[in-house]
């Protein structure tokens, strides 16, 4: 039989994914009725967040990202969570200043010293990928194939720690890296708007909020606001993600605070000030103490440690609204 | 060093990084200084420089005064052609519809190869963990001519770099790029810092300088690297920052000089 | 050195792509300044459409297809044309019945007799493929990489007479499918709105439009209404394909005629039915002499042809705007 | 034969075909017959039933009249919940997300291979050409239990397609799907006819007769098939349309009886 040459296999550590165990869980797990799916943040990470389990988040800390879903993972006190740091900035470093994460892949790891202090530890061990490459090995999970093939990564030590194979192409003759499908357990998105059944609408550039629906297992869209079902079904190319792969929505107006929602309202600089100096500090468990620990919910959070004026003043600044709705 | 009279070294390093846009062209954009050299360039001879991000936005005509960490926010999208997603853009940089990639750097070696991951001799015990690659690897990998701007300190230049997050000429040895399946005529295509310009020999793939500040000599320039680079036959005198780049870059796009104030440590 | 199970190879004919080929190809001839496109229909196929290419379309006969530039094709006599039947119906028998095309990538071939007829006198080759496939082919081509990965094709003839390869996948040690990159030499997209530049924007559900504009070398994109280019810089995420992959626009009101564009105006269901009577008859050359070779262009054959009341009659038809527009 | 008196059958077909669709599933709709059944189902017990088309468009409830060929139009995707495109929804497909696949064939066999591409034992020179898989070869690869509708005429029904355009259970040996890589658990579950209804054994894989419409009679509908199916123990009596199904076909869905009115032939 001919075969075709595998030129190199990477030595990072990843879930292998059968598409077939995926096939199944889509089958049996995503409901296909319309059901109100609206909770708080507590119950739908309580219900669908476990320890252990591998999460990936859309967007970023500063921009459109579920940071009201991070902070209760937090505040749950998850352990031993293996995190995408696809795009990500802030919220991998309170993951593992909150001791929930202990495996990172890499992407783009956060800032800071908590994060290379931890990995120098070797309290979190990481697998080298790429922004680009974690994007694809989700968009193979949503895909429902095991792999698919990039140019990037080859001939770097990334590709050696990561979890790529690279083959001799049989169309081209040349080689290529194949990179193996991503499906989170948990996928968590936040979005401008979504109806009670989880139908979601993010506006603006982006990552990739479907993909990461469609691969992730258990999915929570927190949203800035609830519209309703019949809004969706008057346009529906506007629908990002459709509500057959949503397993809860979580009303959260500012959910992605501190980070902003275009169109909305802006990022809380004096926030990421404040949240900086303390990381350089090395006094995290006093952010984590003063903005997850101490409030009971989000929304407590925002009323008692931000105030009403501020995010006025934080909906002031969102000065540009073309393009960031209906 | 400290920075000539009358601008700062970034101030230099930006103004040098946008001459090197050409206008009506692709370029990728990362994070940070490269930003402000592409808006730079957008305000002076490129107003049609298509800036791309990793996040999907397109052909932006950023607002300024541009802040730090607000790169997919509205005002670095505004007045986009299209916003999509990072699995379109990478496909497009993959197809070879990106110009140019503009990339910062922790670390970068004789062969233009890019470290951002780690220092250290064993990468499961790094001595110093950074963050990786974010975006760097695809867009040194897709791109047609990458440019890498960083401080012209010595620690950042390296014979060879602990961990190639990002690829340059790899060993440099002919054709090393597309033997490793990536894709063919690309690389590192010029490197920018607080004090010089340099490319990389076509033959040998070492970097190479190519021009030095306005007083700053070959020797000097040298001296503050951490490896020998060739050093090109004619070695171009390069100006300091124009009377109306400053003004662009301190009136407009970074009054509270997050950026523009920065200098190299020794 | 280890090596991977080539399991199956198609016999099916397709043009191996190199990625450095059309990387090379998207270097030198996609233009990214910002530069009036606009042109007529005839100047667009004459300048961008030479016998023997590779053409592909998006998205079909009945639903916002470039029908405008397929009659064109005929009008100027291209010969051997490869045409890419992914969702197709009455085009690629209009392409055949005008001697055209003599080679089709099945999809769907289209209905009627000229098509069977010519595949089983052998006039017309014929590789087979799925709607499905030829759609992940022009991603591949898209996305720049030598193929993509699927489970469909997997255990038919279809994949006999395809050109793909089945590998035993390295990951999962299953079987699956690759199929090798499309990148079409032309490809033709219309659109509802557009810009000078080529900035387009399709409303309403589809096949591919922006991966057959990414995928394919000479892009013509024929548009119903051409618009301000600062409407696109003031709703971004409405772009459905970028300017800088478009060689030519061409303004088309009714473009996608006898087929509808949603919102726009409704199908000509007399015009289809007297289609399908000529070609049941085997009469299409009548069918070609009336709405193509007569007339010097679309315009002519709109209003000759078809007449301002019949359109007006087919807008005033198109009631359901929900969604279709900005 | 000619249809019972009082209903057509290609009502009766429509009709048992759309009692096959259960109410909040997932279904992946094929051209003609099948829009026509699931509007139905969705009309009678079925409100909930999310058609999604393999141009993108996702829970559309349909407005009618029903007219051919308007797929894609505005009527057919009135009110869907999302227009995507067609590599996403067959990645949805892939990945297990839907629960049907409805179906028209041209010829099928045995094992429920269906074939859609030609007649004749030589693929270059075919005695018959048709058009080939459409979107057919990935509904029967990747939905979960695929429908198959189709006139009850002997020709369409042989032993072995002469070409299989998409798979039933290949050879009907165990496990043939898996062995060949399609996805696992999937497969031809039912055949609707103008006459009966057939399901597949599951151990022999063997096209099975489940039902016969009333008043025709297990070798009455075998005598009209180019196969000699499997006959289960208990063969189902089945219901002609409902007074109900036909009102909403006739009066709602297809006055112009363009796909109600039609008949097999022997």
């Amino acid at each position: 039989m001919p075969e075709i040459e595998l030129l190199a296999t990477g030595e990072g550590e990843y879930r292998l994914h059968d598409p077939d165990a995926i096939r199944a869980w889509m089958r049996d797990r995503k409901r296909r009725d319309l059901v109100d799916k609206t909770t708080t943040a507590a119950e739908a990470v309580g219900r669908l967040v476990a320890d252990g389990d591998y999460v990936s988040f859309d967007f970023s800390s500063f921009t459109r990202g579920p940071l009201v879903l991070v902070r209760e993972i937090v505040r749950q006190r998850r352990r031993n969570l293996w995190y995408c740091a696809k795009f990500t900035l802030m919220e991998s470093t309170l993951l593992v200043a909150a001791g929930a994460c202990s495996k990172i892949d890499v992407g783009f790891m956060g800032l800071g010293e908590t994060l290379s202090r931890a990995v120098e530890r070797g309290e979190v061990t990481v697998s080298e990928w790429t922004n680009g490459t974690l994007t694809l090995r989700q968009q193979a999970g949503a895909m429902g194939v095991p792999f698919l093939p990039t140019r990037a990564l080859l001939g770097s030590d990334t590709l050696r720690y990561s979890g790529a194979k690279v083959i001799r192409d049989p169309f081209t003759g040349k080689p290529i890296a194949l990179v193996p499908a991503l499906n989170p357990d948990v996928g968590l998105v936040h979005a401008h708007q979504a109806d009670i059944y989880g139908n979601a609408r993010c506006f603006g550039p982006a990552v990739q909020p479907l993909e990461t629906a469609m691969s992730a297992r258990k999915v929570i869209v927190s949203t800035d606001e609830i519209i309703e079902h019949e809004e969706i079904r008057k346009a529906p190319g506007l629908t990002t993600i459709p509500y057959f792969l949503v397993d809860a929505v979580v009303h959260a107006p500012f959910g992605a605070y501190p980070g902003g929602l275009p169109g909305a309202y802006e990022i809380d600089f004096e926030h990421f000030t404040e949240y900086n100096s303390l990381e350089r500090l090395g006094r995290l468990d006093e952010y984590l103490d003063k903005y997850v620990y101490s409030v009971d919910t989000d929304d407590d959070m925002l009323e008692t440690r931000v105030g009403l004026r501020r995010l006025k003043a934080l909906r002031r600044r969102a000065t540009i609204r073309e393009g960031y709705g209906p | 060093m400290t920075a000539p009279p009358g601008f700062t070294e970034a101030e230099f390093m930006i103004a040098q990084c946008a001459r090197l846009l050409e206008d009506q062209k692709t370029a990728f954009i990362g994070f940070g200084m490269p930003q402000v050299a592409a808006i730079l360039a957008q305000r002076t001879h490129a107003p049609q420089l298509i800036q791309v991000f990793e996040f999907g936005a397109v052909g932006p005509m950023p607002l300024t005064p541009f802040v730090r960490n607000t790169m997919g926010g509205p005002a670095n999208c505004y007045r986009s052609i299209a916003w999509t997603n990072m699995s379109t853009i990478f496909a497009q940089a993959q197809l070879g519809l990106i110009d140019y990639g503009v990339l910062g750097a922790t670390q970068i070696d004789l062969f233009g190869n890019i470290n951002s991951t780690m220092l250290g001799d064993d990468w499961r015990r790094p001595k110093r963990r950074f963050p990786g690659s974010g975006g760097a690897n695809e867009v040194a990998s897709y791109c047609w001519r990458t440019i890498v701007v960083m401080m012209h300190e010595p620690r950042r230049f390296v014979p060879r770099v602990d961990f190639i997050t990002s690829p340059g000429y790899l060993d440099g040895t002919p054709e090393a790029r597309e033997r490793a399946g990536l894709p063919a005529g690309t690389g590192p295509w010029r490197v920018v810092t607080s004090q010089a310009l340099f490319g990389f020999d076509e033959a040998s793939h070492e970097l190479t300088l190519l021009g030095a500040l306005e007083g700053r000599t070959v020797d000097q320039v040298v001296a503050e690297m951490g490896l020998t680079p060739r050093v090109a036959a004619h070695v171009e005198r390069l100006a300091p920052p124009s009377p109306r780049e400053l003004e662009i870059l301190r009136d407009q796009i970074d009054p509270a000089r997050a950026l523009i104030g920065r200098t190299a440590k020794s």
